[in-house]
C-alpha cells in the first residue's frame, strides 16, 4: 500500500508534499517541458513584486561547494504581467500555484496582497521576507522579527480568509524561532524556511568578488544542515504551525530528513537546475522511503525526530541547541 | 523551432584531443534527433557526490547517426568541470540535457555568409557551416584564437569553407591579430550578406560593430554563466533591445544563446543599463 | 622572489599566516607527527575550560555535504591539565600558541584569563564566544554584542597588555559587523571568524538525528561562502581591525580568497581531518599563488577585494549586502 | 609502538570481491613496513571535488611485501563512501593515511587465543593470528555474521587455526546465533589464556561479559564514527576506565581502537557517565 501523501498547509488540501522553491522554477512553462506542473503539489512563483524588476547586474551566479550563490535580484515583469501572462496559464494546466510576493516596504506588500486578493487561481501567498526594507537602511526584514510581523499581518489583513499566507524566514539570524513566533503572532497561517543565508565568493583570478552584485545568497545541500536545524528548531518551538522545508533537497532522504525534523512540505530549489525533472523524482523516492519504513501517512513522519523512539540506542541524552 | 529538451544518461564513445581541446562524443539519440545548428547541451561534472552542482553548458558541435544519435561536444579546460570531462573514457556515462536554446536562423534564400568562430566558439559553425550550404548559400570562414593549438577546426573550415581566415593575437597560425581584424577584408571581398559569430562577448561586440558599418546582418551566439540552462533560474540574462524598442534582460539560456547582434548592448553587458525595463529607479520601476 | 609573508595579529608577529582553527589540532603532537608545529603562523588551542570537561555522547559527528557537523562540547583537561602538559610541549618545540579560551559566564573567562596571565609561551589569548550563557538561558555569547562586549573587555582586562585578545564570532547573527564592533569597543585587539553556524542532520533510517547531541556545528567549505561574507562584511566596516579569517580553507586558493576578503591570516579546521599536512601545504600553495600575482607582501594582498580595481570589467556596479 | 603515519597516494593494485565484502590491494610501502596486527588506515573518497570531507577508516586485513608493500583492506559497501571505493578498479589511485592507532598487544609468553570476529570484524584477524602463531600461540576462530555471505575468512581460519566456529544468526552457514553464543564453549573447550575480539558495539560487549566470566584477559578493538582518524578531533571517543580508575572519554583513534575489553563500559557508550572525568555536573567538573 502506498502511504497517503496529502498534506495541508493550514487548510488546503495538497495532493502531495513536493513544491518548487520560489525564484527556481520560471514561471512553470520551462518546467512543464519536462513535466506536469499539476502534479507538483504546489508551483510557487519567484517573488512578485509591484513594479517590472530588471534585477542586479551579471555574474549572478557563482558556484560554491555542494552550493550556488545567486544574486538575481528579483527580476520579473511585475504583478500586473503576472496576473496577466503567467498565472492563467498556471491555472489552465491545473496547478496549484502559491504566488510569493517581494517588497521593500510594507506598504508595497501590502498593495501587493491587496491586488491579488479575490484573484481566481491562487492557493496560498508566500510572502517572501529576505527583501531589504528601505525604510530601516536596507535592514532584510526577516532579520528583524517586529519589522517581519508588521509584514505580515497587513498582508494577512488584505488577503482573503480562505487564502493562507505563509512567511518566509531566512536563516541568518540569532533566533529563527523568535522571527517564526513573531510571524505567526502576526498572523502567518504556515512558515516556509529556509530562504538563502548571505554568503559571498572572490574570484582569485580577477581579485574581485565573483558575483557583480558582490554578496549572493548561498542554495543548494550546502545548506541542509542549516535548514533542518530551523526547521528542527521552529517546529519544537510551534509544533502546530505547518512548515514547508527547503534548502538543498535533492533526493527523497533530503526531503524526508526535513520532513523528519517537522515539515508538512518540502520545496526544491537549486536542485531543479541541475535536473529538471527532480521534483516528480524527489516525490516518487520519497514515497518509496515511507512505504519502505510502514508510513501509511506522510502526516505520521511529519517531526517524528523529535518523538524519542523508546528502542533507540542514542536517545538517552538531551537534544540541546549548541555548536559545543 | 525544435522539440522539448530531454535528459539523458549517454555512453561515451570517444573521447579524443584536437589540439588544446578535448572531443567528446556522447550516445543521446533524443538529443541528436532534435538538434538545430546552435543548440547546445548542459552536461552534469563530477559524478555521484561531486560538490558541483551546476551543470556546464557545451555548444553541441556535431551529431551523427551512429548509435541511434551521438553529439559531440569540443571544450577546453577552464576549471575542475572541464578537467573532469577532459579525464571521461570511453564507456564512461554522461548525464546530458538538451537540445537547448534558440539555434541559429537560417536565411530564406540562398546568399553569402561569413562563419567567425572565436577559440572554442568555432565549435558550432561546422554543422551551421552545412546546413547553409544545403540551402545553397557560400560561406566564408574567420577562426582565430590568441595562439596556434587553440583554433579549433582549421581544416574543416578549409575544406568546407569559399575562404578561410585564420588569425592568432601571436602570430603562430595566419595574420597577426584578431578576427575582427581582418573581418572587414572578408565581408568585403565575399561581398556577404550575413554574419554568424560565436566566441567571447567582446569578440561579438567587435563582429557586430563590423557588420553594423557593413549594414548587414549578424547572429550572434553569447556565453553567459548559467546555473540552470533551461530558463528557470534568471542567472544568464544579457540587456537586449526588443522589437519595441525596449531593453529587457533576457535569458542567453532560452531567448538565446544566439540573438541579432545589433539589439545585444554589449556596451552596457555585466550592467544593468538605465533604461532596461525594471532598472532601478528608471522609467519603469 | 618570494612574497614576504610576516603578518601581524595588533603588534604581534607572526612568520605566516596559517594557523591551525581551535579545536581541530588537537594538543599540537598529533599534528606534529607530520609537521613541524613551530613552523605554522600559529598553533591554535582547542578552547580551554576552568573545569575538565567530558563533552557531548558520541556519535559526535555527522558528514554533510561538502561539510561537517560536530558537537565534541570542548571536551579537555581544564586549564590547570593544559598549562602542565599540553603549553609546555608546545613552548619547547618553538610554537607560537594563541590559547583559545571558553566558558559559560562572563566570570569563568575572566577566570581564565587570569589564569593565563603571566604564562610564558602564551602568543595570544582568543576568546571563543560560541558558547552558551548559562546566565542567559543558554543563549550564545556571540549571539549578543554586549555579552560579547563584556566577555572581551574583562579577558581583556585580565589579560597582560602585550598579548593580544583575539574575539571570535559566530555566523548566525542578523548583523556580524554589530558584533564585531561591539568586541572591538569592548576592547579585542583583532576578531576570528567564523565559527560554526549550528546545524543539524537526521539519518532517514533510525529516523533520529544524527549527532547525539541533536544540533551540531557546520564547517568545512560548505560554510566558505558564509566566512567570506562575514569577513568581508566585519573587514569594510573595520579595515584597521586584524583579522583571522576560517571557515572551509582546504587549499591556498581559499586561503587567498579570505585574504582578499579582508583577512590577516587564516586557519585551517575541518582540512586537517583530511590531510593532516594541509597547513604547511596551504600555506606552501598560498605563497604560489601571491607570488604568480606579483605580490611582494602577503600585507598587500589584504582586502584587496575590496578596492575598484580600474581595470576591471566588473567593477561598474556597487556592491551591497543583500541576498536579492 | 610502530613508526609515524604517513600519507601515501597509493595505486590500486588488485580489487576483488569476496563474497558480501570488496578486497583491495594498494601499493603503500611506508605504511606496509610499518604495520602490526590490530592497525588501520583512514583512506580519501569520492575522488577530487568530492562531497564527501572525512576519511573512512578501515583496518588492515594484510601487508604483502610486493611492490614495496602493499596493504589490503576488506570493506562492506554501507553508504556513498564505501560505494565508491567498490568501483575502483586496478591502476586508480587511493589516498591513504596510516598505519594508524593501537594494535593488538602480543602475549609474551606462548598461550591459547581464541580470536573473535563478527562480520567485517574478522578482517584484522588473519595477521594477528599469524603474529601469535610465530610466538608459539594455539589460536581458535570464532568468526559470525548474520548470513552466510557475510561471514568473512572462513576458509582462512579453517587453515590457520586449531578449531573454527562459524555462527550465523539465519542459520545458513555454521551454528545458529551469534559469536557470543558459541564462544563460552569455545574458550572452555581449547581452554584458552586470552580472546581478541573485533566487531560491533554490542558483540564486544558480550565478548567481554563472556571472557570476564571466564577470568582470562580480552583484547577488543572498536569502531566508534571517525572524523579524522589521527587524533586531533575527538569526535570517536568512548567511555574507558584508567588504570586511576577513573573514567574518561578516550579516542578510539589514537589510544585505541584496541582496548582491554573490561575497561570500556560499553553499556554507556554514546553516553557521558555521569563519572567520567568531566562529566557535567559530575565530581571532577
Ligand atoms: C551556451 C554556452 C555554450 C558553451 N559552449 C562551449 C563549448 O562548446 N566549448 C567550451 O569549451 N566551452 C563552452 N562554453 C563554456 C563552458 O560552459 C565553460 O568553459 C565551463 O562551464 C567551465 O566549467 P569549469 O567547471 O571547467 O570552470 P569553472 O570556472 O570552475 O566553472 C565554475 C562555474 O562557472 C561557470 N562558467 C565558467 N565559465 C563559464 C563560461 N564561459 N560560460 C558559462 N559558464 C561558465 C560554470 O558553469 C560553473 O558553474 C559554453 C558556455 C555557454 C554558456
Ligand atoms: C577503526 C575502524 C576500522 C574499520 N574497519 C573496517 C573494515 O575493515 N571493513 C569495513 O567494512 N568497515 C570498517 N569500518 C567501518 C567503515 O569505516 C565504515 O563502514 C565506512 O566509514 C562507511 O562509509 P560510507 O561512506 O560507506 O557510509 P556512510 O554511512 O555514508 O558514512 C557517513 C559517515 O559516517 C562514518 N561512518 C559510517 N559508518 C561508520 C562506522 N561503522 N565506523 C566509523 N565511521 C562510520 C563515515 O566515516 C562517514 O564519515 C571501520 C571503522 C573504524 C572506525
Ligand atoms: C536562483 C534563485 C532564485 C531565488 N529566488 C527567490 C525568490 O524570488 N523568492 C524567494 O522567496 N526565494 C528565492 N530563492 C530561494 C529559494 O526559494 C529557496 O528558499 C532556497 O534556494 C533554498 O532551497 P534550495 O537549496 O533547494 O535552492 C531563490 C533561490 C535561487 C537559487
Ligand atoms: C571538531 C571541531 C571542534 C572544534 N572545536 C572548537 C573549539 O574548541 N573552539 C573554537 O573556538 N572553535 C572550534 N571549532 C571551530 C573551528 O575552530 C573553526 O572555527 C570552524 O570549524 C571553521 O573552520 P573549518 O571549516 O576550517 O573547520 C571546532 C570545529 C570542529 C570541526
Ligand atoms: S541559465 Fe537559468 S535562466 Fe538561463
Ligand atoms: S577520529 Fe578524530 S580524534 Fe579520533
Amino acid at each position: 500500500m502506498t502511504a497517503d501523501l496529502r498534506t495541508y498547509l493550514a487548510h488546503v488540501e495538497l495532493p502531495n508534499p513536493v513544491l518548487t522553491a520560489s525564484g527556481c522554477g520560471g514561471t512553470g512553462r520551462e518546467l512543464a517541458q519536462f513535466s506536469d506542473v499539476h502534479r507538483l503539489g504546489a508551483f510557487v512563483t519567484r517573488s512578485i513584486t509591484m513594479a517590472p524588476r530588471a534585477g542586479r547586474p551579471t555574474p549572478r551566479m557563482a558556484e560554491t561547494p555542494s552550493g550556488l550563490l545567486n544574486a538575481v535580484g528579483l527580476q520579473g515583469p511585475g504583478v500586473e504581467a503576472f496576473l496577466e501572462r503567467e498565472l492563467p496559464w498556471l491555472a489552465e494546466r491545473g496547478a496549484r500555484t502559491v504566488v510569493s510576493i517581494g517588497g521593500g516596504t510594507v506598504t508595497e506588500y501590502t498593495a501587493l496582497a491587496r491586488r491579488l486578493a479575490g484573484v481566481a487561481g491562487i492557493t496560498a501567498v508566500e510572502v517572501n521576507l529576505s527583501c531589504p526594507n528601505v525604510e530601516d537602511r536596507g535592514r532584510v526584514f526577516a532579520r528583524d522579527g517586529a519589522a517581519a510581523a508588521e509584514v505580515v499581518a497587513s498582508v494577512r489583513a488584505a488577503t482573503p480568509y480562505e487564502v493562507p499566507v505563509i512567511a518566509k524566514l531566512s536563516p541568518d539570524v540569532a533566533d529563527i524561532v523568535a522571527v517564526a513566533r513573531a510571524c505567526v503572532d502576526g498572523g502567518a497561517d504556515a512558515l516556509a524556511m529556509i530562504n538563502n543565508p548571505v554568503g559571498m565568493s572572490i574570484d582569485v583570478d580577477t581579485m574581485r568578488p565573483a558575483l557583480a552584485a558582490g554578496t549572493g545568497g548561498l542554495s543548494g545541500p550546502a545548506v541542509r544542515p542549516l535548514a533542518v536545524r530551523c526547521v528542527w528548531q521552529v517546529h519544537a518551538a510551534l509544533p502546530g504551525v505547518p512548515i514547508v522545508g527547503m534548502g538543498g533537497v535533492t533526493t527523497g532522504r533530503d526531503a524526508l530528513e526535513l520532513v523528519l525534523a517537522g515539515a508538512c512540505a518540502v520545496a526544491v530549489g537549486t536542485a531543479l537546475f541541475h535536473d529538471p525533472y527532480a521534483c516528480p523524482r524527489v516525490l516518487r523516492e520519497l514515497e518509496e522511503l515511507l512505504q519502505e519504513r510502514g508510513f501509511d501517512r506522510l502526516a505520521d513522519a511529519v517531526g517524528l525526530a523529535h518523538r524519542p523512539a523508546g528502542a533507540q540506542p542514542r536517545s538517552r541524552s538531551d537534544l540541546e541547541e549548541s555548536s559545543l | 523551432m525544435a522539440g522539448s529538451p530531454v535528459q539523458v544518461t549517454g555512453t561515451v564513445l570517444t573521447t579524443r584531443r584536437v589540439d588544446a581541446y578535448h572531443a567528446l562524443t556522447v550516445v543521446a539519440p533524443g538529443i541528436a534527433d532534435r538538434f538545430r545548428p546552435g543548440h547546445f547541451v548542459t552536461v552534469a561534472v563530477g559524478g555521484r557526490n561531486s560538490s558541483m552542482l551546476t551543470r556546464r553548458a557545451f555548444t553541441i558541435h556535431d551529431v551523427k547517426p551512429d548509435y541511434g544519435g551521438t553529439v559531440e561536444l569540443v571544450f577546453g579546460v577552464r576549471g575542475a568541470g572541464t578537467a573532469w570531462l577532459a579525464d571521461l573514457r570511453a564507456r564512461d556515462t554522461l548525464d546530458l540535457v538538451g537540445p537547448l536554446g534558440r539555434p541559429f536562423p537560417l536565411p530564406r534564400d540562398p546568399c553569402t555568409c561569413v562563419l567567425v568562430g572565436d577559440e572554442h566558439g568555432a565549435a558550432p559553425l561546422f554543422a551551421l557551416g552545412d546546413a547553409l550550404q544545403q540551402r545553397g548559400c557560400r560561406i566564408d570562414f574567420v577562426l582565430g584564437a590568441p595562439s596556434a593549438d587553440r583554433v579549433f577546426g582549421a581544416l574543416r573550415a578549409r575544406r568546407m569553407g569559399e575562404t578561410t581566415t585564420l588569425t592568432t593575437e601571436d602570430g603562430s597560425l595566419g595574420m597577426r591579430g584578431k578576427v575582427t581584424d581582418v573581418l572587414p577584408g572578408v565581408i568585403a571581398d565575399a561581398r556577404a550578406d550575413a554574419v554568424y559569430a560565436c566566441g567571447p562577448m567582446e569578440t561579438l561586440r567587435g563582429v557586430t560593430a563590423v557588420a553594423v558599418e557593413f549594414d548587414i546582418p549578424v547572429q550572434v551566439a553569447v556565453e553567459e554563466s548559467m546555473a540552470c540552462g533551461i530558463g528557470v533560474c534568471m542567472t544568464c540574462v544579457v540587456p537586449v533591445i526588443g522589437d519595441d524598442g525596449v531593453t529587457r534582460m533576457v535569458r542567453a539560456c532560452t531567448e538565446g544563446p544566439v540573438f541579432r547582434g545589433e539589439r545585444v548592448r554589449f556596451d552596457d553587458v555585466g550592467t544593468i543599463p538605465f533604461d532596461a525595463l525594471g532598472a532601478p529607479g528608471g522609467r519603469h520601476a
